[in-house]
């Protein structure tokens, strides 16, 4: 850990963040209680970590190759991630994944009901 | 009960965390990142092996797919070699074409339409 | 040589499951594994401990003991291909038979009981 | 047919710049391979990048600042939101879809609001409905039902910055 | 773009994200592809991403929109044509060097990107094979109906 | 790089995934386990020095995922027994926990794991670069020294799509049409 | 360049063919047709300049040497198998012009019938591990997709049930590869036998030997590995289940055992004992279950395995006398065996049916297929002016001279059974009453020439017995074989051992 700049120091920081928030999203993903939940705890903080890890790269690395390639992930990434999430919930939601009893209330599943 | 759980777990990360950062002194501290990654990875082997419904695993393999960009990219820097990175990009693009996929057939529609 | 013999246990898990499963996609997943459990243990082989990538960097000469076997690496690139092309074609079979039959329980597929 | 062409030049320089970043090396065959694969993506799947007709305002790219700092800013609050949630040992939720109403119409801003939506503090979109404008959000902290509330709370932090960058 | 079949696809989001993501995808497989020789990848992987990138087009649009934009006649033939091409590489070696399949192109500066003779021609063949290939599998996988026979 | 460890804990995450993977009643969900089985594959070939590999095995798992999940037609064919009688089970199980206990025998004779012997691959290492000029030495072994290997591949590959359209053909026998 | 034609070939007819003629049908026939023919040619220009050249040709591909490439190897028995393999599949080609005329798709059938002659060719051809594997596939995944064409049923459960087990057996031949070539780190056939040599034997070569021969046994269709054989080979469409039974098996099961236990491995005690009792097995379970078969192709399917029973004890007897016996029966298997699957497929051809109990009285009517019909029971059973006759015999005695005295025994007595379940064939297809099957169409031209010529080789084939032909080409063919490291030995001088750098 001796003898990095200063770049690469700030760079193992963000990493080091980015990992926590990756395991508070896993961690999410095990103890939310139902799709919907785990979707939203997972989504955000894994996206948000693996966004943080690559920015460290990026910071880490400087302007080279290996850094425009983490740039690229990383906004790959964040435009996707959340796409997919939908698409789950969507899908789940047509298959008639139940919500979880503690849900106060689902107006999706009202307005279906409506248009049938 | 549910405090319970908690606590347990809690326990059981802990002595994780302390093992990892503490106990073994000699790995270096990327391959220490890259354990706590893998850690992660043990949680979504249980939602995967226990996901009461199909969605719940969908998840977890989208989430298997980003949380192990993370390790290429300091696999990358660990040693030194750019084309960790191509792999994680690889990674993240068809794992959501993947998550599509899956996500279109849980929708009950097929493929192609 | 326990990583070498889970590895034969995954290869005997993927058997187990290719000759007592009835359905035939598990058969299909079955043989997945098995060829999973194949390529793992040819790339095992070619581990040498503290080896890099072999690929060469521009301004650094890496000696040839530092990097790891590539024949292994070159046999489960071929073979990780030929496995997709016999589950596309097993895909194929299980489909149409799906179509003949309407199951994929091949408990109720005539020949394919024994 | 001309916004087909406009896309496909967008996508041949993107391509070019992108290829030029990530492999970084500037020689000649290397710059010669980069123009012939961005010919190459531009043709065979450079035609639907850009759909609409669209004016170049300097303020967009002003806007556009201004929504990458308060989206950064409230994809970090999300996530100290989520570790609250995920640590706390009762797990204090109060989940629940609820509607939320947009003025927004075109496709690009729809669908960066939803992800916007996703990204934030204790949303997620589940459903689209483009013909009402109507946002269907799974909220894992249910604070009002009414759609008006909702719009003001959810969409509301997004909605105004999206639709000068994209209307 | 025009869209004739906006009722099929999945939603609105996915539609819109897919028109970024499409070439992107695209221009990665090339160039996983082009660098075979320098980094990890090379005409398999390279191939298959390209082969995916129409696969999500298929998913996020309906197999109409991506037939209108590809003729499955032409991809068969190209997919022949690359996998001739192939063994005729093998034959001019054999024709050249005496040998089958022998490296008959001089082999370059290491380290650039023309380097190594015949291997990044026959990895742009292999691409060419392969995504085609492939395409056209997961698209009569994925249009068989059966009702049909 | 505690490359054993990481090992270890993959190999037991695959074993234990492809159980689950044979063993869950709904089918989509099995396939979904084999695709995170195949994931941490490619994860184990990052470890190994196999780069080439984890992208090419990644990417084919997607593939094969998206083909396997449209192999099968509806989601209703769910719960159902999926196992063949229990004393087929157990003698199959028998047998291969014999033939599990005499490997380990067998396998005592294997070099140990991280010293591999290495003979013919050294001259790849050593003079590849120079040889053939690819940087990449498993791109130089599978397209120039063991490039017949490669041309079966592809070989296999056609044959195998090629394979796959004559069997989704619509109809197979023509009609006899002179009765 | 003689031995690279036998890959690129067909290879090149394949893929032409699915460029080509998918609008015109007919050119496929064309090229695949001409494919052989030149095929043909070629092996037997190859056989003839094989002494020329001290029994060896070696030819590496991509330019490099041995043990760092892979290179194409021709001596005795593979020359031997090439023109077996290119005699049956330049009849079944050109027996299926005309007879594909009842199935669609007839590019798709030509293509991968070309693919499954390369394979064929590749795996007779290499001298690696494993590029026998990869053209083990490319054999394999063909004949898979062939057994399924007609998409009926039956042809669909067949193709799964072979393509599961092939795929199972196909890994466990890779994981044995594995194990070798963590032992010896080569891949290159004569190279790991010089390793082996100097390593001695460790306890890991018995997992390969076990993993190899439950690999091999099963594309052979010995008795515990055969369940998909009587499936699989009456499903196919006729040419095919001729290319099946007629070589397929023995290219991917005996040619390859041979190759690996006697020349690589050096014939182990161990495995001749196993490969005995297999092949003893084989001959008594296969030869009973066809005696009570009514299907036509299913009972040829049945009488194969029991077939390919006798090449096996043949080969693992270990002697001179054996192995003759052995590659001699392989050779007269192909012919007669095909002959035999492609009269079935006549049959079919023009009543519509297989099942024995409708069929009959059709020796008037389809007086050609009759009449080699009886060529080929009368050689399969091995009555004497016909080929089957030396074959067994040489076995039989060479059962007996090798003091296998209760085997010698068997095997006589199961040819009597052979010629029982065939003049049932005889008797309820083509001689006793006429049964309720009608011929509806003429067996056409192409297919009707094909089964004579083949009836005619039956008989001409028994010509290699005489003495001077047998000294000269077949003697170097066993020599090969018996001599337990002569492949090793001549390879050797072609392997580089420069060291590194």
């Amino acid at each position: 850990m001796h003898d990095l700049a200063l770049n690469q120091i700030i760079g193992y920081i963000i990493i080091c963040g980015g990992i926590i928030f990756d395991f508070f999203g896993v961690l999410g993903l095990v103890r939310l209680p139902d799709v919907y939940n785990r979707l939203q705890a997972a989504t955000k903080s894994v996206t948000f970590g693996s966004v943080g890890i690559l920015l460290g790269v990026f910071i880490y690395s400087g302007f080279t190759a290996t850094g425009f390639k983490a740039i690229l992930c990383a906004i790959f990434i964040l435009l996707t991630s959340p796409v997919s999430a939908h698409a789950i919930a969507k899908a789940a939601h047509k298959a008639g994944i139940k919500l979880t009893d503690e849900t106060i209330i689902d107006l999706y599943q009202e307005d279906k009901e409506l248009q049938k | 009960m549910r405090v319970f759980r908690w606590f347990i777990g809690l326990l059981f990360i802990a002595a994780f965390f302390v093992m990892n950062f503490v106990v073994f002194t000699e790995i270096p501290f990327n391959y220490k990142l890259i354990n706590v990654l893998l850690f992660c990875s043990l949680f979504i082997l249980i939602r995967v092996v226990r996901g009461p419904s199909v969605a719940d695993r969908i998840v977890a393999i989208d989430i298997l797919g980003i949380l192990i960009i993370g390790v290429c990219a300091i696999l990358a820097i660990a040693l030194q070699r750019s084309y960790f990175i191509d792999i994680g990009i690889a990674w993240g693009l068809q794992s959501f074409i993947g998550t599509l996929a899956l996500a279109k057939f849980l929708e009950g529609r097929s493929l192609d339409a | 040589m326990i990583l070498y013999i889970m590895c034969f246990f995954l290869f005997l898990v993927g058997v187990y499951g290719a000759i007592t499963k009835r359905d035939l996609i598990k058969i299909i997943l079955a043989i997945g594994i098995m060829g999973y459990s194949v390529n793992l243990f040819l790339v095992l082989l070619a581990y040498r401990t503290g080896a890099l990538v072999p690929i060469l960097k521009k301004g650094l000469n890496i000696p040839a003991n530092m990097m790891v076997d590539p024949i292994p690496q070159a046999l489960v690139l071929t073979s990780i291909v030929i496995e997709l092309g016999v589950t596309a074609l097993m895909a194929a079979l299980a489909i149409r038979i799906y179509q003949k039959y309407d199951t994929f329980d091949i408990t109720k597929i005539r020949r394919l009981q024994g | 047919m001309k916004t087909e062409r406009k896309s496909r030049i967008v996508v041949f320089f993107l391509s070019l710049l992108i290829w030029i970043l990530i492999t970084m090396v500037c020689s000649i065959p290397s710059l010669i391979a980069g123009i012939i694969i961005a010919l190459i993506t531009s043709i065979f799947a450079g035609e639907m990048l850009i759909i609409t007709e669209r004016k170049f305002h300097l303020k967009r790219v002003w806007y556009t600042i201004e929504y990458l700092v308060k989206f950064t800013w409230e994809l970090i609050k999300a996530n100290f939101h989520v570790a609250y949630i995920v640590i706390h040992p009762l797990l204090p939720i109060k989940p629940g879809i609820v509607k939320v109403k947009t003025k927004l119409k075109r496709d690009s801003a729809l669908t960066m609001l939803a992800n916007s939506i996703t990204l934030t503090p204790g949303t997620l979109t589940v459903d689209i409905d483009v013909d009402n404008q109507i946002l269907y959000v799974h909220w894992i902290d249910v604070k009002f039902t009414d759609i008006e509330q909702t719009t003001k709370d959810i969409g509301g932090r997004f909605e105004k910055l999206l639709e000068e960058i994209f209307e | 773009m025009q869209n004739n079949f906006p009722n099929e696809g999945m939603s609105v989001i996915v539609k819109t994200i897919t028109r970024f993501t499409v070439w992107l995808i695209f221009l990665y497989g090339l160039y996983i592809v082009i660098h075979g020789h320098l980094s990890p990848g090379g005409g398999f992987a390279g191939g298959v991403i390209v082969a995916l990138s129409y696969v999500h087009l298929t998913l996020a649009y309906g197999k109409n929109f991506v037939m209108e934009r590809v003729n499955k006649f032409a991809m068969n033939s190209l997919e022949a044509i690359a996998a001739i091409l192939i063994v005729l590489t093998g034959l001019v070696g054999l024709y050249v060097t005496g040998y089958f399949l022998a490296n008959f192109m001089g082999i370059g500066k290491l380290y650039t990107l023309l380097s190594a003779g015949y291997i990044p021609m026959l990895n742009i063949f292999i691409c060419v094979k392969v995504s085609m290939g492939l395409y056209l599998v997961f698209y009569y996988l994925a249009s068989f109906k059966q009702q049909e026979g | 790089m505690p490359v054993d460890i990481w090992l270890y804990f993959i190999l037991g995450f695959m074993i234990i995934g492809s159980i689950a993977c044979l063993e869950i009643k709904n089918i989509l969900s099995s396939i979904i386990t084999i695709g995170v089985v195949g994931l941490s594959l490619s994860l184990a070939f990052l470890f190994l020095g196999a780069p080439d590999l984890a992208l090419v095995q990644f990417v084919f798992e997607i593939l094969c995922m998206i083909i396997l999940i449209r192999a099968f037609a509806k989601r209703s064919i769910e719960v159902r027994a999926l196992q063949r009688d229990v004393p087929e089970t157990i003698i199959a199980i028998v047998i291969l926990a014999s033939i599990f206990v005499l490997s380990i025998f067998a396998f005592k004779d294997m070099p140990s794991f991280g010293k591999p012997i290495v003979r013919v691959a050294e001259r790849y290492l050593a003079n590849a670069g120079v040889e053939t000029g690819s940087q990449n030495i498993v791109t130089a072994v599978i397209l120039n020294y063991r490039i017949y290997d490669t041309l079966g591949e592809i070989t296999v590959l056609f044959t195998a799509i090629l394979g796959t359209l004559t069997i989704l053909r619509k109809t197979g026998r023509k009609k006899r049409h002179a009765e | 360049m003689i031995l690279s034609q036998f890959i690129f070939v067909p290879l090149l007819a394949a893929f032409l063919i699915v460029l080509v003629a998918r609008k015109k049908e007919n050119i496929a026939a064309v090229i695949a047709l001409a494919a052989c023919a030149w095929i043909l040619i070629v092996s037997f220009i190859a056989f003839f300049k094989l002494p020329a050249h001290g029994g060896m040709i070696l030819n590496n591909t991509s330019g490099w040497k041995i043990p760092y490439t892979i290179s194409l190897i021709l001596d005795n028995l593979s020359s031997f198998m090439l023109i077996v393999v290119s005699i049956v599949a330049f009849f079944s080609a050109f027996y299926a012009i005309q007879y594909i005329n009842h199935f669609t798709g007839k590019w798709n059938f030509f293509a991968l019938f070309m693919l499954m002659v390369t394979g064929m060719n590749g795996v007779i051809l290499t001298g690696d591990f494993f590029n026998l594997y990869v053209f083990m596939e490319i054999a394999l995944i063909s004949a898979y997709a062939l057994v399924a064409f007609g998409t009926e049923s039956e042809e669909l459960e067949a193709a799964f049930k072979y393509a599961t087990m092939g795929a199972i057996t196909s890994t466990m031949i890779l994981f044995g590869i594995g194990i070798l070539y963590s032992y010896t780190s080569t891949l290159t056939m004569a190279d790991v036998g010089l390793q082996l040599r100097s390593a001695g034997t460790p306890k890991l070569i018995f997992l390969v030997y076990g993993l190899f021969i439950a690999g091999f046994g099963l594309k052979t269709a010995l008795v515990p590995f055969h369940a998909w054989l009587p499936d699989a080979h009456p499903s196919a469409p006729a040419p095919i289940s001729a290319m099946l039974s007629g070589v397929l098996i023995k290219t991917l099961g005996v040619y390859a055992l041979v190759r690996i236990f006697f020349n690589v491995f050096g014939a182990p005690t161990v495995v001749l004992q196993i490969l005995m009792l297999l092949g003893t097995l084989s001959i008594v379970i296969g030869g009973f279950l066809s005696v009570v078969q009514w299907d036509f192709k299913r009972l040829l399917g049945f009488s194969s395995i029991s077939q390919v029973g006798f090449i096996v004890i043949g080969f693992a007897l270990g002697t001179p006398l054996g192995i003759l016996g052995g590659i001699l029966h392989l050779f007269y298997h192909a012919i007669f065996k095909s002959l035999l699957f492609l009269d079935s497929g006549a049959v079919e051809y023009a009543t519509d049916t297989r099942d024995l109990r409708q069929l009959g009285g059709l020796s008037k009517e389809l007086k050609v297929t009759s009449a080699t019909t009886m060529v080929g029971t009368l050689s399969i059973s091995g009555i004497p002016p016909f080929n089957g006759f030396f074959s067994k015999l040489i076995i039989i005695i060479a059962c007996i001279s090798a003091g296998q005295i209760v085997i010698g025994i068997i095997a006589a007595l199961m040819s009597i059974v052979t010629l029982a379940y065939l003049l049932k064939v005889q008797k309820h297809a083509f001689y006793g009453k006429k049964g309720s099957a009608k011929v509806l169409e003429k067996v056409p031209f192409a297919m009707k020439t094909a089964m004579i010529i083949l009836a005619a080789l039956c008989l001409i084939s028994s010509a290699i017995m005489i003495p001077s032909i047998r000294k000269n080409y077949l003697n170097p063919i066993v020599d090969t074989v018996m001599g337990k490291t002569s492949y090793i030995d001549k390879i050797e001088p072609y392997l580089d051992k420069g060291s590194v750098k």
